[in-house]
């Protein structure tokens, strides 16, 4: 590379004139290109928060049940039994434009290692993707590879795919946004942490060779796509699942022993991000010998070492003594082992390579002073609240369902989950499309996990605030509905360019909706991850906060899922208003994309939702499923197309018009199917909680309250078409 | 006219088949194996019958949908 | 029963064939890794699901070079059972102990899924507890499930009645719209000469328990358990 | 010294990725296609410098493990 370090070069490395002058602060001299690279890849957005890391501390964090919140590579929550569920979220948006199959790819080997370094064995990965319009010319091949990269990793490392949701919008053309989410278990006290300690203790490498892949991808997620973007592609990475499942098994196999002082996934910006926050987090110093980094290619500089983004690797800090049996299990699992180093008590990191010293830094300023902004906010106008008298429907209740069940977010999503490994493990419980949230049991244990990713970007796109609510919410929700106890989130923020004061405005918003549910439901924040410059050419894609949530069932055998059984009563619980505002139906039928969303009424939320639980954990309930998009038909046609049993709707109430309020949106929701609802409505009279009959089960059709009458053979075909056959289409 | 296109990673892209390829021959005794690439290949049966034109519709069709550009680079090779 | 499970690196279905073994027969079967050469005086060798080497190059190829694959063909040999599911099954056709290959899925695409699979002969050590003719429900997984053998070979397995399971409706018939990998005659199943090799496709260890939706495929494991 | 092994699965078997490949070549409106066939290549680096014991071992390597040759058939190239 042989080029003169400057503040231009900083520049071109993503540093602003400031960030460079601090460079030149801390350094007290012009630093190398190493040192260079190493300062722009750690004050990166990607790796130092500096817009986001203000507003993320409104996030509460805490909870009796929370064993570690952000900080660590992945959040960790007391699950009972002296187990602990270890997870994070995590994006690979801008690789999965570029190259989707890989990038996607690349996307859940990374998050798999931030949870299995921590000591986890990974139970169940999930995704939440968006993606642009359909008739995009680039969508359709950007869903295949994504699709085909996500289950091509995640079934050859034998991890079960389980959840996850997809969106469609124009927002995301040029910008489709990749988030995926691992769950591990681990036992409480064998729980690995990444600060280093010891000084004269080993640095050990393990895993993959190094070579020069990626280089730079942690300013590339910094920076907008422009035109220039090709030039950008090189840095593409190739996953290996296969050497990923060894990685997790050498790993936990070490993990069984006390050999490991502390350990860190390579992730974004590889050997420079892990070292120098292991030896950060642990108040040392580091020295590594780059000689000594196992390489695939030859004539590697510091540089690239350094910056290599190369998959499937890890550093551990080991107890001396035990060195050697750590490098019987790697070598038995035909993984690369070197000792690359040893901590000091310089607390600077050293870098050698072929004999010269490539960098000197002193890392307690690299971290303490790394950028913090507090950029500029303005808050967007909030989309007007809509009267649904003022909406007119000229469609009917049949032909609106019919309409709404095949349109591209509401459509069954089989094409995606059947390529996805969803039973390996042997533990799932409910798969994908069985209930509202995913449930694998622990083995040889009663007790189980529920997980469910969430969010409604176009919500968000109205009212950031609400949106970031309601995001929170629906995940309490759909755990809530299999009658888990909700524990904590995970939680990938997407956003545009910080730079722009509306953007941050957006962010702001969320963050504050964020907090505020997570502060009434006692579900806080233990992990996540911020995207930001998700725009092409200046166009933001819509603000999307999404929510990962995991809880607990002490007893599997208690949850539901949301098939239908057949002669059972069929209760509303929650407040119906008919919100037509941003809801589906406006959108697919009315043709307008507009109005306020729904807001979310915390207090309501919770009460409704511990009413439903206790009402399954009871076991007065034979199905479940939360009202989100599309209103309460669209729920009971998944319910009802879960089974195959059709059902006879009721009549509703008269003060709101009819597709208002079958098809609005109101929040804090559920139907249930029990077997007693004079029983059910009784117990949530007394609750003070909003129970109402509305259909019975039984039969092949759907009977809707205006005597149109829809068979569930129709429905069904209706709801499976779009993906086949949109990927069936040419190109 | 056929035509065969081969399409291999790009040099410096991680191999994992090659890899796995080459510590399996290692492992079967065959020794003097310095590396292994793995790729794909595609035998086109062209109406072309012009060695020229046939060669240019081959890469056209690597370009766009046989190869992966971002990571993958190819050869075409025609044969009477 | 003494029963083992093989592990190639990259397999990753030995968690659920050690519960649904133990759960029929009471007895933790013994793990046994590919670089061992001893199978000691196993009754069963069981080769499981996975993506042993990553799938590279072939489904199954590398696996069946490993050095354990000698003691398997002596075990087979000696006329001891051995059951290979999905990359097992893999295993066994690459390492000539069953005939014929599996190709990639005809959709090209991963298969995960519920199937019913016919039982086209219930009177072999892993099939005593189903009735000839009948389906039970397995769980496909799999990107490389297509079975395929010259005409030649699928007419010797069919006279010799070594075809173990269809691809079938829920009420057993065979038909192209339910056999999605594209195997050839619908077969997802099949046994060697003596009948104590068998190589499947789907995953009867996955559905041995209520709670993770039924369990169609326990019979096999009380079959051979009881064996 | 370089060893090509090219891996096609020999005719009559079916060929589901060659027929994809023909498909996608006409929707993306390339005319003239009569047949794809899709195979396998295998750049295999030889400490070897004998073409003749080059190409004998890549033979060899492609008969063991390169190939199944109950599905497939494989050539062999070698190059300077
Ligand atoms: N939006 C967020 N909310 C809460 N915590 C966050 C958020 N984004 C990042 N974090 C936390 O910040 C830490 C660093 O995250 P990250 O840099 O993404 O991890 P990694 O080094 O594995 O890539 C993690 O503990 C992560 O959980
Ligand atoms: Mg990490």
């Amino acid at each position: 590379m042989g080029r003169d370090v400057n503040q231009q070069l900083a520049r071109e490395f993503g540093l602003t004139a400031d960030e460079y002058a601090k460079v030149l602060e801390i350094m007290g001299r012009t630093p190398t290109l190493t040192e260079l690279g190493i300062f722009s890849v750690m004050w990166s957005e990607h790796c130092s928060y500096k817009s986001s890391r203000v507003w993320l501390r409104q996030l509460p964090t805490k909870a009796p049940w929370v064993i570690h919140g952000p900080g660590e590579n992945a959040g960790v929550v007391d699950i009972g039994d002296g187990l602990a569920a270890i997870f994070k979220m995590e994006s690979h948006n801008h690789p999965s434009f570029i190259e989707p199959y890989q990038g996607a790819a690349t996307g859940v080997g990374g998050i798999l290692r931030d949870v299995f370094t921590m000591g986890a064995r990974p139970i169940a990965n999930l995704n939440a993707l968006r993606f642009g319009s359909p008739d995009h010319p680039r969508t359709r091949r950007i869903v295949d590879g994504v699709v085909r990269g996500i289950g091509g990793y995640g079934n050859c490392v034998g991890v079960p795919t389980v959840g996850g949701e997809v969106n469609f919008h124009p927002a995301y053309n040029g910008n489709p946004l990749v988030n995926a989410m691992t769950v591990g278990i681990a036992r409480q006290d064998r729980i690995f942490l990444s600060a280093a300690a010891g000084v004269g203790n080993p640095v050990v490498y393990v895993g993959s060779k190094t070579g020069r892949d990626g280089i730079h991808g942690a300013t590339m997620a910094s920076a907008e796509f422009g035109a220039d973007s090709e030039e950008k592609r090189p840095t593409v990475q190739v996953g290996d699942p296969f050497t990923e499942k060894l990685l997790i098994e050498a790993c936990l196999e070490l993990m069984e022993t006390d050999a490991i002082v502390a350990i860190q996934d390579m992730g974004a910006a590889g050997l420079t991000s892990s070292s120098v926050e292991m030896a950060g987090k642990g108040g040392v110093g580091i020295v590594l010998d780059l000689d000594q980094v196992p390489a695939r290619e030859t004539g590697m500089t510091a540089y690239e070492f350094m910056l290599s983004e190369s998959q499937e690797r890890m550093l551990m800090v080991l107890r001396p003594e035990r060195e050697g049996m750590a490098r019987a299990i790697f070598e038995k699992w035909d993984l690369d082992f070197a000792v690359i180093g040893h901590l000091t008590d310089t607390g600077r990191i050293t870098i050698r390579h072929q004999g010269r010293v490539e960098a000197d830094i002193p890392l307690a300023p690299l971290a303490d002073e790394a950028p913090l902004y507090t950029r500029p906010t303005v808050e967007s106008p909030k989309g007007e609240k809509i009267n649904p008298a003022r909406i007119e429907d000229r469609v009917g209740l049949t032909a609106a369902l019919k309409t709404l069940v095949a349109c591209p977010d509401l459509c069954s999503r089989a094409w995606i989950w059947d390529q996805y490994d969803s039973t390996v493990g042997g533990q799932t419980t409910k798969r994908p499309g069985a209930a509202d949230a995913a449930i694998v049991k622990l083995d040889g244990l009663k007790r189980g996990i529920a997980m469910t990713t969430d969010c409604t970007p176009r919500y968000c796109a109205a009212d950031a605030e609400e949106g970031g609510k309601q995001a929170v919410a629906e995940a309490w929700r759909n755990l809530t509905a299999v009658g888990a106890r909700p524990l904590a989130i995970t939680d990938n923020m997407n956003f545009g360019n910080p730079e722009k004061p509306e953007i941050m405005g957006q962010f702001a918003a969320a963050i504050r909706g964020m907090a505020a549910a997570c502060e009434a439901l006692d579900f806080p924040v233990v992990s996540g991850n911020v995207s930001l410059y998700n725009e092409t050419e200046g166009k933001g894609i819509l603000p999307t906060p999404a929510i990962g949530g995991l809880g607990v069932l002490d007893d599997v055998s208690k949850a539901v899922g949301l098939a239908l059984p057949p002669w059972l009563d069929i209760v509303l619980i929650g407040v119906t208003t008919g919100w037509l505002g941003q809801s589906l139906w406006l959108r697919e039928i009315g043709g307008r994309e507009d109005g306020a969303p729904p807001p979310v009424n915390l207090q309501a939320e919770r009460a409704n939702g511990d009413f439903v639980r206790a009402q399954i954990l009871a076991g007065h309930v034979r199905a479940c499923h939360d009202v989100s998009d599309g209103g309460i038909l669209v729920a009971l046609a998944e319910m009802a197309m879960a089974s195959g049993v059709g059902a006879r709707v009721s009549t509703h109430p008269r003060d709101i018009p009819g597709h208002a309020f079958w098809f609005g949106e109101d929040q804090g929701r559920y139907l249930v199917a029990c077997p007693d609802s004079p029983a059910l409505i009784r117990a949530a009279d007394a609750a003070g909680i909003p129970a109402l009959r509305i259909a019975v089960s039984g039969g092949q059709d759907l009977t809707l309250p205006d005597g149109g009458t829809i068979s569930i053979a129709a429905l069904r075909e209706a709801h499976a078409r779009f993906f086949p056959a949109w990927m069936a289409g040419p190109g | 006219m056929k035509a065969i296109v081969t399409v291999m990673l790009k040099p410096g892209v991680l191999d994992p088949q090659g890899k796995a390829i080459a510590h399996a021959l290692g492992t079967l005794g065959f020794a003097g194996v310095n590396d292994v690439r793995a790729g794909k290949v595609i035998e086109l049966e062209l109406t072309e019958t012009d060695p020229v034109r046939a060669r240019a519709q081959a890469e056209d069709m690597a370009r766009k949908l046989l190869a992966n550009t971002v990571i993958e680079s190819f050869r075409v090779q025609v044969d009477g | 029963m003494k029963a083992g499970i093989i592990l190639f690196p990259g397999i990753n279905r030995e968690r659920d064939m050690a519960i649904a073994l133990e759960n029929s027969g009471g007895v933790k079967p013994r793990m046994i890794w590919h670089k061992e050469t001893d199978l000691g005086d196993l009754d069963l060798v069981v080769i499981p699901g996975g993506f042993s080497f990553g799938d590279y190059l072939r489904c199954g190829a590398m696996a069946a070079q490993s050095p354990i694959m000698a003691a398997v063909r002596a075990h087979a040999a000696r006329g001891a059972y051995v059951l290979g599911v999905c990359n097992g099954f893999q295993i066994l056709t690459e390492a000539g102990l069953l005939p014929g290959a599996l190709l990639r899925n005809a959709s090209l695409r991963f298969l995960s899924m519920d199937c019913h699979l016919r039982v086209e002969r219930a009177n072999t050590v892993f099939t005593t507890r189903y009735q000839q003719g009948q389906t039970f429900r397995a769980v496909m997984a799999h990107g490389d499930g297509n079975y395929f053998a010259d005409d030649a070979t699928l007419d010797r397995l069919e006279g010799e009645g070594r075809v173990a399971f269809r691809y079938a409706t829920a009420t057993g018939e065979i038909s192209p719209e339910v056999n999605l990998n594209g195997s050839a005659r619908s077969i997802a199943g099949i046994y060697s000469d003596n009948l104590r090799v068998l190589g499947m496709m789907p995953h009867p260890e996955d559905l041995v328990d209520p709670l993770m939706g039924g369990i169609d495929g326990k019979p096999l494991f009380d079959a051979i358990a009881a064996a």
